[in-house]
């Protein structure tokens, strides 16, 4: 390509390194580098410790300087102050993006009024960001908190036979998203929320708010969506209110087998289902493989889990910006947003040829597979992959709208709906897609 | 003449109002809660005494949790005016501390162990160890950063934020120590399995945890042994008196540096040893910090400082007001009003000084 | 030389010196975005300046009043919540009233001043720790409504108050330099603003509310009206704080009324120094300087991220100097063998504690 | 004549840049009342601060106590070795009782010496009714007997009075001087910081005048008792120009 | 003037209590104390300590609530009214232990006592004409109780007698119609006393003043009459002279001498 245009792109990634997800910081960078490493020459500066940064990464023959690295608390004012401290005061072009919800939702309102800038957000599962605010500088090439959850429900309904249940959701959007997933699945396929219960963010004590859950005598089972540092401390509080957890009864979002939860709450919750974060770590494809094997050559010795969402999700949006560059040669702005790819090869997916598409509001379209918490052969918890739910898009077929009203306390409302998944969710057994329709 | 009289009229009403409106509210609660509640969670109590006990039970356990926190606080704020913002990052790293003991005592190899595994010792040596070090850290703090400055509560407040800071961020840096788990993970440590597990009150039907209700007890026992030492012994005059005058006290011949040394030793011990239980009770995560400083900032500030029983008063109105605005507020609809139990709770809190500046228990200032 | 009152006395040698480093540093400031890296126009120094007001109604009330206030950071936040709800349009959180943006000032201000007014009155009664407590709930009941009452924000909080700006403002993204200049004077006309009226009869009587209520309502004054009307008067100035941080942010959230913010704004106003009403802008400049500039330095031994070497910053600061950036220059000065006013006694007070007792 | 107790020697004070003690050296013999006059913000708390280790912030010179040197000591280890202070302005302790008060201080210097609540109770009989009292809950006199009794439960070899006589009742200031010839014969010395001239005569015989800082002449009781002079140019009946 | 020295001439006390109780718990600090001052009188109380004298000054200027009985100050029931009402009225007070304002210069706290019972607390800004003249007020009050030389300096630097002199200036400058001093001369030097008493002799004759004193020889000199009071309870009241001759007061208060300072050639 032209040589004279070798002009150096400044890229910033942005993590959480305090707060609920401070502990991801390092892994999430790791997963953007190594995308990097991979495809565009970069050298991790230590193979321990992700961000202390990065070397020689060129794409299209220019040089790509990792200029800063931004560290959220899950809170909206810090993702915003640090958003410009890169994009303004160290001149970035291209953010990879941020952690949460919140933020990205901020995150979108920022990259609204900064269109030179693109954003590819970097594991953050709110709604609003593509779906309301919809900036064209912004990408996500994941589900959002719905998506993931996706298939879920049809399977509490089907495969547990639950027809009454209760919900009880963090009381902020990802929560809200989070459980809309669910409670539209589930009441799609005619099961009913008999209960809808909103512990705020942080609660000391869970108590209260699970006495209003009804007994389990009462439901057949929980859709159980309080996450990040809510999971154990509500799950506790069911436990001295009923006492042990029956996992039969409990369907969770990512949160039953995410980061801490593998160790803090799985082990109470061996044989429970949950969404995970809609990909398919486990999943024995070559392209599972190839992911788990670059992981662990540039950043196995920092020994983290490679199959970490949060990882895996920094590292496909690193991965496409590396294909959009290519194929813009370098260029920004503009021609870089067209020139990322509609469409990118992921690991932990395995329909279309294992590719995630993007929407017309670039929002990943992706097929989902629920999971179920195991006991693996070392006696630690492990996922399994239980349900393969094909191409489920942001607006569930339709169902959710610009227009309609968002994730919330009371939204959406629990009615019959046959999703476009519904009948097609497959069994997946020891990692292989089987011909089984479950849901 | 007459003028006088009208004013007088007004002035009584306006001291009046606080106890009027007091009054009326207590009384208007009671009500609601034990009669009425249409369209809350449980309705009224005599509809349903089961929740309206698990209610109750609930809040007594909290508060005795958040005694034990805030005891601790109150110890150091009250006493020694040294409003230690790092109280809650005491209480978190001793959290983690009680857990690393715990995992190790039990060969949990990270992950949490079930209740059944744990018996009275890996629960209580997690306890003292963690007890111990927080006191050690809280010896440091006290003897390298506050010692020389008493008196000065804005600077000291500050050089325990500064602390908090780096005490948040080495948790998150090095904690949870087992390295195929994340940094900065959730963690919870269980209780014994003697105590988890529910027993039947025989009132209503209701079965409660026993845990929880030790909970209680540790809380009334920790109550007890501070009552008798600052209240029976030589120890709690002398941190009273060194609190008014410093210097005084040191003229009469008392090493108070030795006194207010061990105070903030017992006072931090207090948030460590209320990070064990909550780590049993729920479990800790990096935010745990801000959420139990706040928790005793609340409890202190209601129930006034430096007296224990308006440690006592004040969490029990806290964890009460707690818990049963979040069961008997009304819920019509998504959007009101159970959700607004905590703005609720904050409202009274304030309200509550608003008529007693000094707090519950407080003396005036 | 008392950290805490004017005394309208002739102008001593350090005075001067100061006036000197003021006028010169202003006019610096005058010209800056001229040649200025704009990331500095638009990002530390505006928020400097806004900041350093919402500190300045802080310093106010402490150094002057005693009331050492934890509600700042609310009053502010609730101003800029207000714009936000007022002058938004369209698909966004909030109310989107879509109200004209100088009308939503004016709104957000007056609302902002009447909830002081209200807080300021309940709290009145109360001294000392006693207030810093009561000013924590109201931080915390404005940090759980915004947060829980979805109808005015929710977590993720209101956005868009930037797309509504008045035309004097125009687009803060695109012509930051126009906000600037804007924060710029409005923090030069509080900051007069504080200095004349601690001059006045209401300043000294409220320096007197400080340091002995008792005695002034035997004196004739009606303390709780003093308490409550400064109250008013500093969060009619975080107002115009929070005015400002809604135009130069965008977005607000119920995060910017937490405890973590609010124990921020103690921090600026604590290493800027507490005893002078500049030391709110020092306080601010290096706060932001520090959260921005302080990312790869790795702490030895202890290990841990960037967080740990600004809590040791931080913690340096307050070691070294009790009365924050401030008293620092004031004890260079004395160390360099200066002295002011009336002879060697006036230097007796330097070193009195706090202001709190 | 006893041994030498206390001896100060060329002490210089200063709050922070004033200078407020200006070479000041005297001695106190053991069993022997000293007593210090001079006019208003002439230096004598300054002074009685300084031996005990307290407000000022730079002391210089020598205060020795049996020999032991007192600058740079705490002040909790010089009132061990034997130095009761009854300050000025009592700085009594609000939070506690009167009779926490005598509690707390009672048995804390090893040495026995005669006194214990009950004995102070005794002294000062209203002191016993008002026990249950906070320390800010006692009219100024009450509060002034408890400062004293507060210092004799120290057992102390020496006792430092800054202004007892101050805001008490003409019969309670004469059971205090009646109280304090006692003390000689307990082996208490005494140094006195007094503006009641009467009080100050009839317990000390020696009587240092303290002016700017400094103390100006020493003079006995009887010469200052007898000489209205003497006791205008050091007291300053007239306005000293001198300010 | 001609105003005033009617007043005086009106019967009219401008002081009265009507059974004036305070308690504490169950001490009668204050017990059932019936009082009667009329313009432009000097009068001294005195009594043991713990007497009740200072609450009793507590219970008059409104800092402390009264529990029984009824006050009136200038013709007017101000029993329940704040301090603040009756300092308004004309009433000032100095404290038993000075109760400053540390932070303030000294020109300040004389300034602030001069404010409080004028208009204009409120006013938030700087009229220079205003503020001179209520300025020269100040330093002319400063001037009268010899602290005019320590005018600019924080108050709380100052010594412990010089408190003394700030409180007395303080009390001066409201130019009250009722001045209640409490124990001025405490705490001061000989020097100072005599400042003092020639100060309060020489005090406008249509200033009303209440004293309480422990150094007879300014009382005594100071006073027309003499409350004496004793466990709450006026139990004497006269001129100097009665007071001096009275026994009861000598075995209760006076003693034998040395609450008078030995004058020249006194014996010992
Ligand atoms: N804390 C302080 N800071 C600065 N200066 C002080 C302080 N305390 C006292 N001074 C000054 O030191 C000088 C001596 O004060 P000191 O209290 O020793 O006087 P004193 O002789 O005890 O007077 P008095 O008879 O009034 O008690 C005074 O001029 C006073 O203003
Ligand atoms: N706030 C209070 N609480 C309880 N008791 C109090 C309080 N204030 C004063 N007293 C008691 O009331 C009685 C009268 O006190 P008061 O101060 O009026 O005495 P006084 O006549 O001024 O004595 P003095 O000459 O010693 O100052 C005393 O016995 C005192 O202990
Ligand atoms: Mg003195
Ligand atoms: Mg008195």
């Amino acid at each position: 390509l032209a040589a004279h245009s070798a002009s150096v792109i400044r890229l910033a990634i942005m993590s959480d390194c305090k707060g609920a997800f401070g502990g991801a910081y390092e892994l999430d960078i790791g997963g953007a580098e190594a995308a990097l490493a991979q495809y565009a020459h970069g050298k991790p500066v230590s193979s321990k410790k992700p961000s202390a940064g990065m070397t020689g990464i060129t794409i299209a023959g220019h040089p790509v300087k990792i200029v800063g690295y931004g560290c959220g608390n899950d809170t909206v004012p810090v993702a915003i102050s640090e958003t410009k401290r890169l994009m303004e005061q160290l001149k970035a072009d291209i953010m990879i993006g941020p952690l949460s919800g919140d933020e990205a939702v901020t995150i979108a309102h920022y990259a609204q009024k900064h269109p030179t800038k693109t954003f590819i957000i970097g594991t953050a599962g709110s709604q609003d960001p593509t779906l309301q605010i919809a900036p064209k500088n912004m990408f996500r090439y994941h589900g959002d908190g719905a998506q993931w959850n996706a298939g879920t429900g049809i399977l509490a309904y089907k495969k547990l036979g639950w027809r009454k249940a209760a919900i009880i959701m963090d009381d902020y959007s990802f929560g809200w998203t989070s459980a809309a997933g669910l409670i539209a699945d589930f009441c799609g396929a005619g099961g009913k929320i008999v209960k809808r219960v909103f512990p705020p963010l942080n609660t000391t004590d869970y108590a209260p708010y699970v006495q209003q859950l009804p007994a389990p005598s009462k439901v057949d089972g929980y859709f159980w969506v309080v996450g990040g540092t809510g999971t154990g401390p509500s799950l506790k509080a069911y436990e001295s209110a009923y006492g042990k957890v029956d996992p039969k009864k409990f369907v969770g979002n990512l949160f039953f087998f995410f980061q801490s939860g593998f160790a803090d709450v799985a082990p109470r919750l061996i044989g429970a289902y949950y969404g995970g974060f809609g990909n398919a770590p486990g999943l024995k494809t070559a392209g599972a493989k190839q992911y788990e094997a670059t992981m662990k050559k540039w950043f196995g010795p920092a020994g983290f889990n490679v199959t970490d969402s949060f990882v895996y999700n920094y590292f496909n949006a690193a991965h496409a910006l590396v294909i959009g560059l290519t194929k813009s040669g370098g260029a920004l702005g503009a021609s870089l947003n067209a020139s990322l790819p509609r469409s990118i090869k992921a690991g932990y997916q395995v329909s279309n040829g294992g590719q995630v598409k993007l929407d017309s509001n670039r929002q990943a379209i992706a097929d989902q597979y629920p999971q179920q918490i195991v006991k693996g052969p070392d006696g630690k918890p492990a996922a399994k992959i239980v349900g393969y739910v094909p191409g489920v898009d942001q607006s569930f077929g339709g169902f959710f709208k610009k227009t309609s009203p968002p994730p919330g306390r009371s939204q959406p409302p629990c009615v019959k709906h046959k999703f476009p998944w519904a009948g097609h969710i497959k069994a997946v057994q020891n990692g292989v897609i089987t011909k089984k329709t479950i849901g | 003449m007459r003028r006088a009289v009208s004013a007088f009229d007004w002035r009584l009403l306006v001291r009046r109002l606080p106890v009027g409106v007091a009054v009326g509210t207590t009384v208007f609660a009671l009500v609601w809660v034990l009669f009425w509640a249409p369209s809350t969670n449980f309705g009224p109590a005599i509809h349903s005494p089961a929740n309206f006990l698990i209610t109750l039970l609930n809040g007594l356990t909290l508060a005795a949790l958040m005694f034990i926190v805030a005891s601790g606080f109150s110890l150091i704020f009250g006493l020694m005016r040294v409003v230690n913002m790092a109280h809650g990052s005491f209480l978190l790293l001793g959290g983690y501390i009680a857990y690393e003991v715990q995992q190790s005592m039990t060969n949990g190899g990270g992950l949490t162990v079930f209740s059944s595994q744990v018996n009275a010792w890996d629960w209580l040596v997690p306890a003292i160890v963690a007890a111990a070090a927080i006191g050690g850290i809280g010896l440091v703090t006290q003897q390298v950063f506050l010692r020389w400055n008493m008196g000065q509560d804005l600077r000291q407040a500050l050089i325990t934020i500064a602390i908090s800071v780096i005490i948040a961020d080495q948790v998150v840096a090095h904690f949870p120590l087992e390295s195929s788990i994340e940094k900065g993970s959730a963690v919870n440590t269980s209780w014994p399995g003697a105590i988890d597990r529910l027993v039947n009150l025989h009132i209503a039907g209701v079965q409660y945890s026993v845990a929880r209700l030790t909970m209680l007890g540790l809380g009334v026992a920790v109550g007890i042994a501070l009552w008798l030492w600052l209240y029976r012994t030589k120890t709690g005059m002398v941190i009273r008196a060194g609190v008014d005058d410093r210097q005084m006290t040191s003229a009469l011949g008392v090493n108070i540096q030795v006194t207010f040394a061990i105070a903030f030793v017992v006072g931090a011990s207090l948030a460590a040893l209320g990070g064990a239980v909550f780590t049993s009770y729920a479990g800790v995560n990096p935010t745990t910090d801000g959420q139990w400083l706040l928790n005793s900032l609340v409890v202190v500030i209601v129930g006034g400082l430096g007296s224990i029983f308006g440690t006592v008063a004040g969490a029990l109105l806290y964890a009460l007001v707690y818990n049963f605005s979040i069961s008997y507020l009304p819920t019509t609809g998504g959007d009101c009003c159970g959700q607004y139990s905590p703005v609720l709770t904050f409202v009274l809190l304030a309200l509550v000084l608003a008529f007693r500046p000094q707090g519950l228990f407080g003396r005036p200032a | 030389m008392s950290p805490f009152a004017w005394h309208p006395r002739p102008m001593s040698e350090k005075n001067l010196v100061e006036l000197v480093i003021g006028v010169t540093l202003l006019l610096f400031l005058a010209v800056f975005p001229v040649f200025g890296v704009g990331y500095w126009v638009s990002f530390v120094l505006t928020q400097t300046f806004l900041i350093g007001i919402a500190a300045a109604s802080l310093v106010f009330l402490t150094a002057y009043g005693g009331m050492v206030s934890l509600a700042q950071t609310a009053l502010y936040g609730i101003s800029a919540f207000a714009l936000g709800n007022m002058v938004t349009k369209g698909a966004v959180k909030g109310l989107h009233l879509g109200l004209d943006p100088w009308l939503a000032v004016v709104l957000a201000i007056a609302i902002t001043t009447a909830i002081g007014l209200v807080f300021g009155a309940v709290a009145s009664r109360s001294a000392g720790i006693y207030f810093l407590m009561i000013t924590l709930t109201y931080a915390v009941i404005a940090f759980t409504f915004f947060g829980q009452v979805t109808q005015v924000s929710g977590f993720s909080g209101i956005a868009g108050i930037a797309d509504r700006t008045p035309a004097l403002v125009g687009d803060p993204v695109t012509q930051p330099n126009r906000l600037y200049y804007i924060a710029l004077v409005t923090a030069l006309v509080v900051y007069f603003a504080i200095r004349h009226v601690v001059r006045t009869p209401f300043g000294i009587s409220l320096q007197g509310v400080r340091d002995d209520p008792v005695r002034m309502g035997s004196l004739g004054y009606n303390v709780a009206l003093h308490r409550t009307l400064a109250f008013t008067f500093a969060a009619f100035i975080a107002s115009l704080a929070g005015v400002l941080y809604g135009w130069w942010n965008g977005v607000i959230a119920p995060d910017n009324v937490g405890l973590g913010a609010t124990v921020d704004l103690l921090i600026v106003a604590v290493i800027g120094g507490l005893g002078r009403v500049e030391g709110a802008w020092l306080g601010a400049f290096a706060f932001v300087v520090i959260n921005n500039y302080v990312r790869d330095v790795s702490v030895p031994v202890l290990g841990g991220s960037f967080n740990t070497v600004i809590g040791l910053i931080f913690l340096a600061i307050v070691i070294v100097s009790p009365s924050g950036l401030m008293g620092l220059w004031d004890r260079l000065w004395d160390a360099a063998g200066y002295r002011e006013g009336s002879g060697p006694r006036a230097a007796a007070a330097a070193g009195t504690a706090g202001p709190q007792a | 004549m006893g041994e030498q107790l206390l001896s100060v020697e060329g002490l210089n004070a200063f709050y922070g840049s004033a200078h407020v003690l200006d070479d000041v050296s005297f001695d106190v013999q053991n069993e022997q009342p000293v007593a210090v006059i001079g006019r208003n913000g002439m230096g004598k708390t300054t002074l009685c601060a300084a031996i005990m280790g307290l407000t000022p912030p730079r002391a210089t010179g020598s205060i020795r106590f049996l020999g032991t040197e007192l600058i740079g000591r705490p002040s909790y280890k010089i009132a061990k070795l034997g130095i009761g202070y009854v300050p000025q302005g009592r700085r009594l302790f609000p939070s506690l009782s009167v009779d926490e008060h005598l509690r707390m201080v009672s048995g804390r210097n090893g040495r026995n010496g005669g006194w214990n609540p009950e004995r102070v109770y005794k002294l000062f009989p209203r002191l016993a009714e008002r026990k249950r009292n906070g320390g800010a809950q006692l009219s100024g006199g009450e509060q002034q007997m408890l400062t004293i009794g507060r210092a004799l439960l120290l057992n102390p070899k020496l006792l430092i009075m800054d202004e007892p006589s101050e805001g008490l009742a003409p019969t309670v200031i004469e059971q205090l001087v009646d109280t304090c010839k006692r003390f000689q014969d307990e082996g208490v010395a005494l140094l006195l910081i007094e503006q009641n001239l009467g009080v100050a005569t009839a317990l000390a015989d020696r009587q240092l005048v303290m002016v700017a800082g400094s103390i100006a002449v020493e003079t006995t009781a009887e010469q200052l008792r007898n000489d209205p002079d003497s006791q205008r140019r050091y007291l300053g009946v007239e306005p000293v120009a001198a300010t | 003037m001609t105003e005033a020295a009617a007043h005086a001439e009106s019967a009219e006390p401008i002081l009265r209590l009507r059974g004036v109780g305070r308690r504490f718990g169950g001490l009668h600090a204050v017990s059932d104390v019936d009082l009667d001052v009329i313009p432009g009188e000097r009068r001294a109380i005195l009594g043991p300590n713990g007497a009740g004298k200072t609450t009793l000054f507590n219970v008059v200027a409104g800092d402390l609530p009264v529990t029984s009985g009824r006050i009136e100050l200038f013709g007017r029931d101000v029993t329940r009214e704040p301090a603040r009402q009756r300092a308004k009225l004309g009433l000032a007070r100095s404290y038993q232990q000075s109760r400053l304002f540390l932070g303030l210069s000294v020109e300040d706290n004389i300034f602030l006592a001069i404010v409080g019972v004028g208009r204009g607390h409120l006013r938030p800004v700087v009229l220079p004409r205003k503020d001179a003249e209520l300025r020269a007020r100040a330093r002319e009050a400063a001037r009268r109780a010899a602290i005019d030389g320590r005018l600019g300096d924080v108050v709380g630097a100052l010594a412990h007698g010089e408190h003394r002199q700030v409180a007395l200036a303080m009390a001066l400058a409201a130019e009250p119609k009722l001045l209640m001093l409490d124990e001025p001369a405490s705490g001061l030097s000989r020097g100072e006393r005599q400042l003092l008493t020639e100060l309060l002799l020489a005090l406008d004759a249509d200033i009303t003043l209440i004293l309480i004193e422990h150094d007879m020889d300014i009382a005594l000199r100071v006073a027309e009459r003499v409350t004496m009071m004793h466990e709450g309870r006026v139990i004497v009241e006269g001129t100097p002279a009665e007071i001096r001759a009275n026994q009861l007061v000598h075995d209760l208060y006076l003693g034998s001498h040395y609450g008078s300072e030995p004058e020249g050639g006194a014996s010992g």
